[in-house]
């Protein structure tokens, strides 16, 4: 009872060690929080806690993009869509912010070969998801609205060895949606498993085309959250066992058999 | 082993002896277990399970949750796995921490209320909290919660079926709580909790559509302290049986205020959001507070707020 | 000269016509005067004056105002110089500008409010507003605020005693918003506006008082927005007549989600004291997001939210 | 209609010069405000907004302590005694405030040997008006609870000619307050007319000597403030008129025999 594990959960004061903007609305933030850093797995979030004043008053959840656990940092990569983000993205290196985390369940390491398809913002976690599969060369499957919102290839550039690219309006890439090429590589390439992140719309349709060539998918879904722990159930969405599941604990990584899309 | 400072904060709520006098607020702390990483449970006053009914519920579609300044709405709907589940699986799990369970119920009809009381007699459960005032159903929740006969009469079956201590929660969407408090209280109850959420709603200016799924849904946080604030102070000055207040409690300091209108014990929700740790972190606040006043005793702050 | 753009804005509320949708609420903008430094009062929708009673009032003793998470807290009590002062003195210097005003009425007995409107009636005031909704006042406040068949009454008598638009301001503080509506539409108001203040309450743990000298207050800001988009949308859905929606806006987002909601018009209150120039500036910032959305007059909002 | 006349009151967005602390929570703020620099006058006060986030919701009231038209800046001096004044005295140079003002009736100028008399932070409007007072070489009695809190000496020194100073507990000065040394000074010295600003029951007591020796004397209040305008009436006390003195803009300087005591 004296030696004490490591507690899964904990909530810590992380100085910003680093931020900076890729385009005007997407900003890297770096941030040092070892308790989570030590144990953070790909797909798991930490849920942030802006400022002490009442307001903005809940706690904003971003997906773990990177982290270095001998360096105890955390990596986010987010976009300014609010109150939130803006409050975030103004704030300087050496602020501190409370971490929760690291919550959620994440990606399930089972394949030998896997797929990552992400779109949009999506791409954050899979990041750490490709950087733990990278001495079997992920291939990755990216798509944004277009090549402006497109600056994930070189985040990814050294990560992962195969990237395919579409673009709603052609001006990176493909002409169209990850979708798109999602049967010809499913198809051709002896792929192991899929892991999704991105819009609803999209993950849907990557999970009926993995399913059609009976290859086991993993998707990331997002809901609004209050706790982040089970607790409120805010972020509940119908499952298929007839039970909901919480996407902030037993998700937000989730099987695709698991969801009613 | 019980201290001197921990003694400071004790209560006894309609017989159920709690450690410090912050519970926590139903539908805020789940089943006290999703937040054990952070709370040692047995530090907390009493959990407040989330709303229980009869048979599961899936609770309400779209989406549940939005913020608004200093507070937040939930249309949850009272998602819950129903009592049975609760009886059989949740309850032993608790029974492992020295922490009171009291759990909140909610049903359709008078009969269920006296149901779920009956099944829930004997079961490890050490009060009875009963939601007659939950914004996020359309029966069995606000319609009980605004008429002082209908309240009064889901209190009479529900002590007709249970020897458990039972706390009424009283709504704040109505124009005379002290009225609702009097009726509950006469039919019985042996505490009176308060408050649930005010109704509110959130529109979205992008898509013209409610934010809510549901539409309407609960209002709670800090924005709504000076309204619970209140109703605490009029319902303890009204009635005789101690009156557990709610309502945006953030700090310590919040607790104090809620005790001195009125409040034997305070819980907290919302904040659980914010801060896992709050519980736990206000009932120590509150004992500081106790020393620097040279205070004793936590129940010498009940309704001691000096009006003349 | 009126140009295109401000057409965009025009509403005609009760017979008053208004260039803007955004009025002054009745407490936070004195007579006008008093902000005409900071806003151009021809820009501004309609000024609804301080509440007014037959004789000068001189108010609530203490503390009259705290601040609360998001909120604030008032109990002002209605002290006005009473209505005489407000006809040979005010109203004459508001007339130099081309801005509809109407008064705030409160009285303590129907007969009162009849008194108050007979007297208004040929003085230059466009409307008024009749109050039975503030909670700071023993008598002529809540008590017609929250019965529907008394605030029936002093409509009718308000309704006999003048030619004027009679807009009735609704009190939040019931269990049942739309009940009130419906009983003050049918006594014949012209109007609707919603919501006044909540109750509310804070105590000081410091001194073991209440913060105010009034012990409660009227509680507005932007912490109660979510009850009262609730409420002008629950009374919007109900009435014929056009809504006046308040309570928490300070922004011209926050005005879009009220006329979303059922509000023909807004009134901006608290925020006056966070932002002297917030009522112009909601003005126009409404107009941009009619640019933005391709809409050409902002009545094409009212009552949009699309709750299917 | 042409050339308009400088607007008599106004908002504007002011940058932070400098702020220090004087006492762990006293602290000297300048900003730049030039519009308000100048036209303020001694006893006026401004209404500070001090963030953008709706918490705390209200500004907050502070004497203008001193005004340098020529640079365009503004000088307060205050104490930290809640959430408002702790995130002011957080602040930073180069931060943004916004300050509503000038505010009020500030002192009438109607004195040629003025007594000026301060009590803890009513201390800081006085400086403006002794510096006005300068050349006709003003006299300051002072009052506060100990030495620690009496670092007015020290900023008054070059003001004021003459300083007489009590403390609470005597550490500094004479042992006792204000008002006892008043009867003395206002028999020997041909005082004109006595400026006070400090604690409710240290006006009334200056108010009842003043009075007592024919003493024209005027006293700056202080109440809570919504609107700071005159519009919201949360500020106004009874006047010996029979109506009630608004502290905003009736006040907050007043004639003694105007407030009802
Ligand atoms: C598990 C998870 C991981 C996420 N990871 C990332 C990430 O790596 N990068 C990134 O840019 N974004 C991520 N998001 C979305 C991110 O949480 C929201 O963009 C952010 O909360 C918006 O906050 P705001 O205050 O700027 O927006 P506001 O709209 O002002 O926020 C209001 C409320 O809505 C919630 N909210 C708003 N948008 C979303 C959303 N899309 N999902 C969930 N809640 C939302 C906020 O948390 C807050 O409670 C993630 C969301 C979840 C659930
Ligand atoms: C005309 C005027 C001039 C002032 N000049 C100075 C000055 O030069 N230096 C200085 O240190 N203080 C001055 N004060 C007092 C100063 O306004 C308060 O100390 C400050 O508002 C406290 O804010 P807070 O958020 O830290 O405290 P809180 O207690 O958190 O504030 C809560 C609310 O109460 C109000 N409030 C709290 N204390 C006071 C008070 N004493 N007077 C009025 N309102 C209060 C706040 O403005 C706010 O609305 C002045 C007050 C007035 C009315
Ligand atoms: C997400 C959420 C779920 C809730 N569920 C319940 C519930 O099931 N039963 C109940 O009686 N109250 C429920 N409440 C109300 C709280 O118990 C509490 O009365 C209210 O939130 C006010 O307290 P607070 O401001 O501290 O949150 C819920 C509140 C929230 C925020
Ligand atoms: C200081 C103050 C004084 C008020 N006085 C009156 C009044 O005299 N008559 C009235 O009908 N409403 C009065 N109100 C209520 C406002 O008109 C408005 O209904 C309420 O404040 C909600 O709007 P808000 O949140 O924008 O402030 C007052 C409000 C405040 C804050
Ligand atoms: S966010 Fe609370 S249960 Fe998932
Ligand atoms: S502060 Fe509003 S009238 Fe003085």
């Amino acid at each position: 009872m004296e030696a004490k594990e490591a507690v899964a959960k904990t909530c810590v004061k992380s100085r910003i060690i680093n931020q900076s903007a890729i385009t005007y609305d997407v900003f890297v933030m770096v941030v040092a929080a070892p308790e989570i850093a030590a144990i953070a797995r790909p797909g798991q979030f930490v849920h942030i806690r802006l400022t002490d004043a009442l307001e903005p008053l809940l706690r904003r959840p971003f997906s773990i993009a990177d982290c270095d656990s001998s360096e105890g940092t955390l990596t986010l990569i987010y976009r300014v869509v609010g109150r939130g983000t803006a409050l975030m993205s103004g704030l300087k290196s050496g602020h501190t912010l409370d971490c929760m985390g690291p919550l959620g369940n994440g990606f399930t390491l089972s394949g030998q070969r896997p797929l990552l398809v992400g779109g949009g913002m999506g791409l954050a976690p899979l990041l750490m998801l490709a950087k733990t599969f990278c001495s079997c060369s992920s291939t990755l499957l990216m798509g944004g609205r277009n090549a402006q919102e497109l600056f994930w290839p070189n985040i990814y550039r050294d990560v992962c060895n195969n990237i395919y690219i579409t673009s709603d309006d052609g001006s990176l890439g493909h002409r169209g949606f990850t979708v798109d090429l999602l049967p010809g590589l499913l198809q051709e390439k002896k792929f192991d498993v899929v892991y999704a992140c991105g819009p609803h719309v999209m993950l849907k349709s990557v999970a009926e085309v993995a399913q059609k060539y009976h290859i086991p998918c993993q998707v990331s879904l997002e809901e609004y959250m209050a706790c982040g722990v089970g607790a409120c159930l805010s972020c509940t969405c119908a499952g298929t066992s007839g039970k909901r599941n919480k996407v902030c604990t037993d998700g937000p990584v989730f099987w695709t058999e698991e969801v009613v899309w | 082993m019980v201290s001197h400072a921990d003694d400071m904060l004790a209560v006894t709520i309609a017989g159920i002896k709690m450690k410090t006098p912050v519970m926590t607020a139903s539908g805020t702390f789940g089943f006290g277990l999703e937040y054990s990483d952070f709370v040692d449970l047995n530090k907390v006053g009493a959990i407040v399970v989330k709303g229980t009914t009869l048979a599961p519920k899936v609770g309400n579609s779209g989406r549940r949750m939005a913020e608004t300044p200093a507070g937040m709405l939930n249309s949850i709907g009272l998602e819950n796995p129903g009592v049975e589940e609760l009886i059989s699986k949740t309850l032993p799990l608790l029974a492992q921490y020295q922490v009171p369970v009291i759990v909140n119920i909610s049903g359709n009809t008078v009969e269920e209320y006296g149901e779920l009381a009956a099944r829930l007699d004997k079961t490890g459960a050490q009060g009875l909290e009963v939601n007659i005032s939950c914004p996020n159903v359309k029966q069995g929740g606000i319609a009980f919660g605004t008429c002082p006969d209908s309240a009064a009469q889901v209190v009479r079956e529900v002590k007709n079926m249970t020897k458990l201590p039972v706390i009424v929660k009283l709504s704040p969407n109505v124009t005379d709580v002290v009225l609702m408090a009097k009726a509950v209280e006469s039919a019985g109850a042996d505490a009176i909790s308060l408050i649930n959420t005010l109704l509110g709603m959130a529109i979205d200016i992008k898509s013209w559509k409610p934010v809510l799924g549901n539409i309407v849904g609960g209002f709670s946080g800090p924005a709504v302290k000076p309204v619970a604030v209140r109703m605490v102070w009029q319902v303890a000055k009204a009635v005789k049986v101690p009156v557990i207040g709610m309502g945006g409690i953030m700090t310590a300091n919040d607790a104090v205020e809620f005790m001195l209108a009125g409040a034997s014990a305070v819980a907290v929700g919302t904040a659980n959001f914010v801060n896992p740790y709050v519980s736990v972190e206000i009932a120590e606040g509150i004992k500081d507070y106790l020393a620097e006043h040279g205070l004793k005793q936590v129940r010498e702050l009940v309704g001691k707020v000096n009006c003349s």
